[in-house]
């Protein structure tokens, strides 16, 4: 397969993504379509990984070339479990006042 | 005493006394330790001041000049030069000061310290904007002095003060941004990337930028002379402000801006300023005889006063661009004479205010019944503001128009036109103001012309005969600025 | 002694500042005595120049430098030449004999205003000196200035009273009209010659063609400042209205000497202005309306001293006329005969006012003659004198200009002999009014009636006997004399008589003619006023034209409508209108923009988390947009 | 068109489809179980390039760990359609276009450059496989690894700053 | 290097501390202690007295910029624990893990201000973020608190995901993440590059603050404790300004013409909302959230001129603006009422702290001899030598006069206005340090060079 194909696929997710984020008001489902949105740029990474790989071992067949990408993809799943427990903590924080998980309940803050 | 062997410098002298002082004073809280100690330093300014005078030759130039690096990484330096302008103005401020408070010596301010400290943090600041040689020490001052400006102004005076003050504040600000933007162009385009005076001077900028840059530059000045139409700040500003620090508002600072085209704007764009010469000068006769005219239509003496100033304003700026040797040998020497003026204006007119408890033209009346001294104090400041000769304005008017008149007998025309305005509305005033029957009985008694106002007074009707019947003093004095700004000029027209 | 010139003009002013600054402590006969000498000091030495002069040395004598800026270089210097000796003379004698006269006339004012008078009046010497002595235009532009100043000081001397004040605004802004044309001569001067000496200035401008725009213009702006000082059409209404100053400033300021600066300063550059032959022109036309119009209105005034202004008005337009038609010599022995006869007419009618306790309306006065007989034959003697009859006087000067503007256009010759005519007629009518008939004041006027005190008297006979035989100091050659006049102020008039030498000489028979006329036809005059006011004056308000004339043509009305009014409108409006809602609403409106845009985009952080990201999302849309395809 | 093309076509439809359920599924819960499928067939992607490790994490820290912290939280606020609320149907409106507008100027941007036509390696090369990821981990990248523990740590505290009542 | 180790540690050190120490007090002395500690270390580091031999694989260099910049965020932390420690107190229970998530994000500080790989900046702007997410919530009862902690950490990890979509199409474009590496040339970026330029610059905006990403920092900065919020607006945000400009400046420095209209339309946006919307504002916290947004626009300038200038400049005003707001959010803690009229007569009933307020304000507005005009001074020399958009220099100081309505609208109401404002007692320690402070904004102010050279030893 192509890149592009990996690209459009993933850009797509992502942009799914960003639709949610903008279309649901429930935060979870918002937190969750930012889940979707780093998976989206985690395949992408990995595909870029192999694209990156396979042009480099034309060269030489024992290149580590592209191993980075994946191991971005690592981090970044690290960060996102990191994330997702200091958010889910918050989310239940913000529940235990006001009995609702809807975003726009809360605008005290504006202006 | 040897010139080479210099312990201090005289401008550097006149800016640091001025500042330490004010900050004693801050320290300071009885009143009259406060007072007195202010009187004191504001007359060892003028000592300096007069000192100085006696050093003007080329062999003491090490008593004039100073400068040592300040912030080698941006090529600016602590310069500070002490020429015939610059000695001139500097005499004004000095002046301009004792009589302030002479004339305000038994009013007490709330919070005294802090009202004095600021009147000598102010001076320190003006006396550091004529004296300053370097772009960025020039813009430093120019701010330093807006500052207690600012201060003074909005904490002791009428009740719209504040907000007056601030119009005032914001637009000068803006102003002077505009000008820290064209000064960071040239300093950017000169050739050894310093913000000296000379390298300014030396720079060439490509025509179609000096343009925009000029006017940057211009507007600045423009705001602060006021020139019209960028005026409407000073009438409520003198109007709100407390007398003394109008004085030193309308009778130093605004000569900041003239001080600043003559020094600054010309000499660095003198391309520019000849292509809008013509435009500028249109605009600035416009103003004069825009400003007499609503002059001629006031109530309220200090708004009366206010206007008359833009106007004489109005034609330093006309006379300044017309660029004729005659006409800035005359600014030079209006720049001083109408500064006296205006203070001595001033206090006559707060000592009204402080004896009737008015200022409206309207409610006054036969005061000369009352107070003949004042009387003849005001008919002679009155004759002196609308340049009779003999009094020290008409030398420089005269000569400005002089100038003028090789710019275009049209444009004197139209300005000469104030001469008869001015007359009308300084006569209707004194008329309406001094003679005819008493209206309105005095609130206080007039022992509150006590003797240090009529010191303040006398003072000031001295300067103006003796500068009416021999300016020569003044015209030796400002020669040198003079020629270097002709020589600046010369190539172009 | 020339050198001692300064002290002319310096003695005045001492005695200033002695009055004004003592004007406390002094006793009146002090005042009195210092206001005096002063002059009568001024006066002696001005007779020693005179006489020096006459010897034939006449010089300048520089001071100090008063204004030197580049090339141009103004010393403050005085010219002691004929010219300005014989204007020495007129004023220190003529000022000596009205400061004598003030000190009875202002003798009911209290010490320090009877001082404040006396200062004022020494500094009006002191500039009225400045002026015809200075070595340049520029401190004759300071004098010229200087009695503008005293005139609006005196003119409101009773500054109590607010129409005095006015008065005195009036007189000053003016003048201030004409300074405004003086000057703009003034630097068009600079600019042509580079200097305003008169010695350079007349030898660079000899060598100049005739009619040369400049001199036209620079002779135009110069004669403005002439016409607002010296009263002339358009701006003479501030004379009559000056007549608010008490009686002996009058006589002295607007009447002997203030009035005719503008004739000395036209004298002085004759040559500028025989160079401009238009200017010439301009100048007769205007002396000669003024004449006739002045004239005119004085028919029908009823204030003894309105009367006297007008007349004086008119005079002036004859000494224009004759500065118009090249008489430079004419013009100034006229300022001089003028300066003795209007003195003493002012003086009596002073004298007169203190009689009647300050009444001033003559259909209230009647049969003086007999009260007051000093006054009386004095002031017939000035009527006489400015009638023009033979061989007082005015005959003498009055008919140099006629004859002079007779060569030159003979409608002038008409026009200025019916003014003459005019003049005997309304001089006659005050005289007869005033002094012939019965007494029409009220009864406590009438017991107190008495001749004025010795004061008074004695400068009103000086004057008189000064205004009879002065005339004998230009008597033409036609009449058998050889005009000392001429003579003596040929060396200033001389480049100007080089250029209108073609000027042609008119036959003795005419001469003789036209003095016949214009004498005999004033003598008409004269005997059908007498014979009409001095049995029934007209006591009755004038109706149809007579009123218009009353009420001088309406010209103060006039003027109030065309310029007072609309300038005073159009100023109300710029400070209501343009002012504050125009160029300070525009500042104040971009603060309130300010202001606004702050309220309004504040509603953009709305609080929502979901269109805090559409409009990050948004924006990040507008970057990719602008980044990739633009 | 291969059995590698076949996957792909599946797995990419898969994912497309799953995601939009998850965004459009009224009930938390369903959007969910939505998302693990998303995550699955993710993996799926992953396996399909060779990248093993990466595939195994995903479904151990994702659909095992994450989703399973979600599923928990949302059944402690047992939530249901109807406590889901709906933003306003103009902001959705505006939500969809943008989003939607986002793509296709990413896509018309990408479409049609050379480089697109690179080939991605499927299915072969072993630089997915645990052993030479876990080399290159802990010479190259040991830095960030520890650095992590410092954000791990952080997290840690923060969540229990937050939790502790 | 070691500062970093020494940080997280330190970090590790408050959290146990705290459940040996009880008393909430102590907590502010240790973290004084460690920060001091912090400071020492990395001036021998600075000076290179102190070096570790670590092998690091090019992840990190530490230049002598963005050690200065170390040093300068150190010393402000330092004085905002000698200004707040007695705050820490107020806001919850927790002072201990407080200090201990400070501590953890300036080691994150360290990691963004040298990275050199697009994996360190990603783990350091979330070492730094997630912190921020816990501080912004800290006030656990307090509603606003909790808002602006969920609004901070939604829209976070939402940049977050841009962000990282940005550095995947960069690794696409170029198969490497170290940013020396990528050799991007000065030509027009290939359309990957592009997406991930803008990307990054979206994302990095968002963390800077600036319009139209701004839209977060209000509500937060508003929501979250005083004290807080003083962090997150002054240190925090230099340091991602740091990392901002390392980033494009090393990445996509060659073909900055290429972006550098984005730029600076961000930087316009900036300063035109920031300094319009705190026009208005009644609540002077508020009024300094967007006026930090407006600042923001002046230091996005240093991104748009990216020159010498600018990255000298970045540095003051760091300084200078971290200084002047951390006093005058220290000086709003001390107040009752966090209103502008709450100011009104402060002069009387507290001149020092009305003083020491006006300094900060002055500095903030950029009047010459505080530190506030040098910054600025700086930024506008860069923006001009820039050479291209010469309007947006005149814009900056329409923008700079207008800031001077609302800070001088405080000082009026300190100064000018009639009342009788109320603050809380202060302490020696707060007095001394809030002189210190007012005396660096005058001495930077003075002598800008101190620190210029510093950046050439």
């Amino acid at each position: 397969m192509t890149i592009n194909h990996y690209i459009f696929l993933s850009v797509a997710l992502f942009c799914i993504g960003i639709i949610g984020v903008l279309t649901r008001r429930n935060m979870i489902i918002i937190f969750m379509c930012i889940e979707l949105m780093l998976n989206a740029t985690n395949l992408l990474l990995v595909a870029f990984s192999k694209m990156h790989y396979l042009a480099a071992s034309v060269a030489d067949a024992a290149t580590t070339a592209g191993t980075d990408g994946q191991l971005f993809v690592f981090f970044i799943m690290v960060v996102a479990a990191a994330e997702v427990s200091v958010g889910l903590a918050i989310i239940v924080m913000m529940f235990r006042n006001t009995h609702s998980i809807d975003v726009n309940f809360l605008n005290r803050l504006k202006h | 005493m040897n010139p080479n062997d210099v312990f201090i410098t005289f401008p550097e002298l006149l800016v640091w006394f001025p500042l330490l002082s004010g900050l004693i004073i801050f320290l300071l809280n009885k009143e009259d330790q406060v007072k007195k100690l202010a009187l004191t330093s504001s007359f060892i300014t003028v000592a300096i001041v007069v000192a100085s005078l006696f050093f003007t030759d080329k062999k003491y130039y090490n008593f004039n000049n100073v400068s040592y690096f300040w912030l080698p990484s941006l090529g600016s330096s602590f310069a500070l030069m002490y020429d015939g302008m610059g000695r001139m103005l500097c005499l004004l401020t000095s002046l301009a000061f004792p009589l302030a408070f002479l004339s305000s010596y038994n009013k007490s301010y709330t919070k005294p310290n802090s009202f004095y400290g600021l009147m000598l943090l102010m001076q320190s600041g003006l006396i550091g904007v004529f004296c300053a040689m370097d772009a960025l020490v020039f813009y430093f001052f120019w701010e330093l002095a807006l500052i207690p400006a600012y201060f003074l102004s909005s904490r002791w005076g009428g009740e719209r003060r504040i907000q007056t003050t601030f119009k005032f504040f914001v637009y000068t600000f803006a102003g002077s941004l505009l000008m820290l933007i064209g000064i960071i162009y040239v300093y950017l385009h000169t050739p050894d990337f310093t913000f000296s005076l000379r390298s300014f001077m030396n720079t060439k900028l490509p025509t179609e930028k000096e343009e925009i840059i000029f006017w940057l530059f211009f507007i600045a000045f423009a705001i602060k002379m006021p020139v019209f139409p960028f005026h409407t700040w000073q009438p409520d500003a003198y109007e709100q402000a407390t007398p003394s620090v109008t004085m030193i508002l309308s009778g130093v600072m605004v000569k900041m801006g003239v001080f600043a085209l003559i020094r600054w704007l010309i000499p660095v764009f003198p391309y520019a300023s000849q292509l809008f010469a013509n435009f500028i000068i249109i605009l600035a006769v416009i103003g004069m005889v825009y400003a007499s005219l609503i002059a001629w239509m006031q109530d309220d003496l200090k708004r009366l006063v206010a206007y008359s100033s833009i106007a004489h304003i109005g034609l330093m700026c006309a006379a300044v661009f017309a660029r004729d040797e005659s006409g800035m040998k005359g600014v030079m020497i209006q720049m001083f004479n109408h500064g006296i003026n205006v203070i001595g204006l001033w206090i006559v007119v707060d000592l009204i205010e402080r004896i009737w408890g008015t200022r409206k033209i309207s409610e006054l009346g036969g005061l000369s019944n009352a107070s003949p001294v004042l009387t003849i104090f005001m008919v002679v400041i009155a004759l002196a503001n609308l340049a009779l000769p003999l009094t020290n304005a008409f030398v420089g008017e005269f000569l400005m128009f002089n100038g003028l008149f090789s710019h275009g007998i049209w444009t004197t025309a139209i300005a000469l036109f104030c001469i008869i305005l001015v007359a009308i509305y300084t006569l209707n005033m004194v008329r309406r103001v001094f003679y005819g029957e008493t209206k309105r009985e005095n609130v206080l008694s007039l022992k509150t012309i006590d003797v240090n106002v009529k010191t303040a007074l006398v003072i000031v009707v001295l300067i103006i005969l003796i500068l009416g019947i021999y300016p020569k003093p003044m015209f030796e004095l400002t020669q040198d600025s003079v020629d270097v700004f002709m020589s600046k000029v010369k190539g172009l027209f | 002694m020339s050198k001692l010139v300064y002290l002319v003009p310096l003695l005045p002013l001492i005695g200033f500042l002695i009055n004004g600054l003592g004007r406390k402590s002094l006793t009146k006969s002090l005042t009195a005595i210092i206001g005096c000498g002063v002059i009568l000091i001024s006066f002696i030495i001005s007779l020693v120049l005179f006489f020096e002069v006459k010897a034939g040395h006449s010089e300048v004598v520089t001071y100090f430098d008063f204004i030197t800026a580049g090339n141009l270089k103004i010393p403050f210097a005085f010219q002691v030449d004929q010219l300005s000796v014989v204007f020495l003379l007129i004023i220190t004698g003529v000022g000596f004999l009205i400061h004598v006269y003030s000190t009875a006339y202002m003798h009911e004012e209290s010490g320090a205003h009877y001082a404040r008078y006396f200062s004022f009046l020494n500094l009006f010497v002191f500039s009225m000196l400045l002026l015809v002595l200075g070595a340049n235009y520029l401190i004759m532009f300071i004098g010229w200035e200087g009695v503008g100043l005293c005139s609006y000081l005196l003119i409101g001397y009773w500054f109590k009273n607010p129409e005095y004040t006015a008065a005195g605004n009036k007189a000053f802004i003016m003048n201030r009209v004409g300074d405004f044309g003086f000057l703009l001569g003034l630097f068009w001067l600079i600019q042509q010659f580079g200097t305003l000496n008169y010695s350079d200035i007349f030898s660079k401008a000899g060598d100049m063609k005739i009619n040369d725009a400049a001199l036209v213009g620079i002779t135009l702006l110069l004669f403005v400042g002439a016409v607002g000082k010296s009263a002339q059409i358009p701006l003479y209404t501030w004379l009559p209205d000056a007549m608010a100053g008490p009686t002996p400033v009058s006589a002295l300021i607007h009447a002997a000497t203030m009035v005719t600066a503008g004739v000395y300063m036209i004298a002085r550059s004759n040559l500028l202005y025989t160079l401009a032959p238009t200017t010439m022109g301009v100048v007769a036309i205007i002396g000669l309306a003024t004449a006739i119009f002045a004239a005119t209105i004085a028919l029908k005034q009823n204030d003894i001293k309105k009367v006297l202004a007008y007349s004086t008005v008119s005079q002036l337009g004859y000494m224009f006329l004759g500065l118009g038609v090249g008489a430079f010599t004419g013009a100034v022995f006229h300022v001089m005969t003028h300066a003795f006869f209007k003195a003493l007419l002012f003086l009596g009618a002073g004298s007169v006012i203190h009689a009647m306790h300050h009444e001033q309306d003559i259909r209230k006065m009647g049969g003086l003659a007999k009260r007051l007989p000093v006054t009386h034959w004095t002031f017939l003697v000035a009527c006489i004198a400015i009638a023009g009859i033979p061989p007082l006087s005015g005959f003498f000067s009055k008919d140099e200009i006629l004859a002079a503007a007779f060569s030159a256009n003979t409608v002038y010759w008409v026009v200025g002999v019916i003014g003459a005519i005019l003049t005997a007629f309304y001089m006659f009518r005050l005289y007869a009014t005033t002094f012939l008939g019965k007494f029409r004041g009220s009864h406590e006027q009438e017991h107190h009636l008495h001749e004025s005190p010795k004061a008074m008297t004695w400068p009103l006979i000086i004057l008189a006997i000064l205004a009879a035989i002065s005339g004998f100091v230009g008597v033409p050659a036609v009449l058998g004399g050889h005009h000392e006049l001429e003579n003596f102020l040929s060396p200033i008039f001389a480049g100007s008589v080089k250029l209108v030498h073609d000027h042609h000489e008119i036959a003795h028979s005419t001469e003789y003619m036209l003095m016949g006329v214009a004498a005999g036809t004033a003598i008409l005059a004269i005997l059908y006023a007498v014979s009409k006011f001095s049995k029934k004056p007209d006591l009755e308000e004038a109706q149809g034209f007579g009123r218009v004339l009353q009420n001088k043509w309406y010209v103060d009305e006039l003027y109030d409508a065309i310029f007072v009014k609309p300038l005073k409108g159009f100023s109300g409006f710029l400070n209501a209108v343009v002012e504050k809602s125009g160029i300070d609403g525009i500042v104040n409106g971009v603060g309130r923009l300010v202001n606004y845009g702050g309220r309004q985009l504040r509603l953009l952080q709305n609080g929502q988390v979901g269109a805090y990201i559409l409009m990050m999302v948004v924006a990040t849309l507008v970057l990719f947009i602008i980044q990739l395809f633009v | 068109m291969g059995i590698t093309q076949l996957l792909f076509w599946l797995l990419t439809v898969m994912t497309l489809g799953s995601a939009l359920m998850v965004i459009f599924s009224k009930n938390p819960v369903h959007s969910i179980l939505w998302l693990i499928v998303t995550f699955f067939s993710i993996s799926g992607h992953y396996i399909l390039l060779n990248a093993q490790f990466l595939a195994i994490v995903n479904i151990i820290v994702y659909a095992g760990a994450i989703m399973v912290l979600f599923l928990f939280v949302v059944m402690l606020m047992n939530l249901n359609e109807s406590s889901s609320p709906v933003k306003n149907k103009w902001l959705r409106f505006a939500g969809v276009i943008s989003g939607g507008s986002l793509l296709l100027v990413m896509i018309g941007a990408l479409k049609d450059t050379e480089s697109m036509q690179k080939e991605v390696l499927m299915n072969t090369g072993n630089i997915g496989l645990i052993n030479n990821l876990g080399i290159v981990l802990f010479k190259d990248y040991v830095l960030p690894f520890e650095i992590s523990s410092v954000l791990f740590l952080s997290a840690m505290v923060g969540a229990v700053v937050i939790g502790k009542k | 290097m070691i500062a970093i180790i020494l940080s997280a540690l330190w970090g590790v050190v408050m959290m146990f501390s705290g459940i040996f120490f009880k008393r909430k007090s102590t907590a502010g002395i240790i973290a004084i202690l460690g920060i001091v500690a912090l400071i020492f270390v990395s001036l021998l580091e600075y000076h290179s007295y102190l070096y570790l031999p670590l092998d690091i694989k090019g992840m990190l260099t530490f230049s002598a910029f963005s050690q200065v910049f170390n040093l300068v965020a150190f010393i402000c932390t330092l004085i905002y624990f000698l200004l707040n420690a007695s705050e820490f107190e107020e806001v919850g229970n927790d002072v201990y893990e407080y200090y201990a998530l400070i501590f953890f994000i300036l080691s994150g500080i360290c990691i963004v201000t040298s990275f050199n790989t697009l994996l360190m900046l990603f783990l350091g702007i979330e070492i730094i973020s997630i912190p921020l997410y816990i501080l912004a919530g800290s006030d656990k009862r307090n509603l606003k608190s909790n808002e602006a902690s969920l609004k901070y950490f939604l829209m976070g990890s939402f940049s977050t995901g841009i962000m990282l979509m940005g550095i995947v199409f960069l690794y696409g474009a170029t198969g490497t993440f170290n940013i020396q590496a990528m050799h991007l040339g000065a030509d027009k970026p290939t359309p990957m590059v592009a997406i991930g330029l803008v990307l990054l610059l979206a994302a990095m905006s968002f963390k800077v603050s600036a319009a139209p990403f701004h839209f977060w920092a209000p509500d937060v900065y508003d929501g979250s404790p005083t004290i807080f919020t003083s962090l997150m607006a002054t240190i925090i945000k230099v340091a991602s300004f740091v990392a901002f400009l390392r980033l494009f400046d090393t990445a996509f420095g060659k073909m900055h013409v290429q972006w550098q209209l984005l730029a600076a339309i961000i930087a316009a946006a900036t300063l035109f909302i920031g300094n319009i919307t705190a026009v208005f504002q009644q609540s002077v916290k508020r009024m300094l959230s967007y006026s930090s947004i407006a600042q923001a626009g002046f230091m996005m300038l240093s991104i748009f001129a990216l020159n010498t200038f600018a990255k000298e400049g970045i540095i003051l005003y760091s300084a200078a603006y971290s200084l002047a707001s951390i006093g005058s959010f220290a000086v709003l803690v001390k107040m009752k009422d966090y209103s502008f009229e709450g100011f009104n007569g402060l002069r009387k009933t507290n001149p020092f702290l009305a003083l020491m307020n006006t300094i900060f304000l002055l500095s903030l507005t950029g009047i010459p001899l505080s530190a506030g005009f040098i910054a600025k001074y700086y930024m506008l020399i860069g923006t001009v030598k820039n050479g291209n958009y010469f309007w947006l220099a005149i814009f900056a100081v329409l923008m700079a006069a207008i800031s001077a309505i609302y800070y001088f609208r405080l000082i009026q109401a300190m100064y000018f206005k009639e009342g009788n404002a109320e603050a809380k007692p202060l302490s020696t320690t707060y007095k001394a340090a809030l002189v210190i402070t007012a005396g660096l904004v005058i001495f930077i102010g003075a002598f800008p060079n101190v620190l210029i050279k510093a950046l050439y030893n």
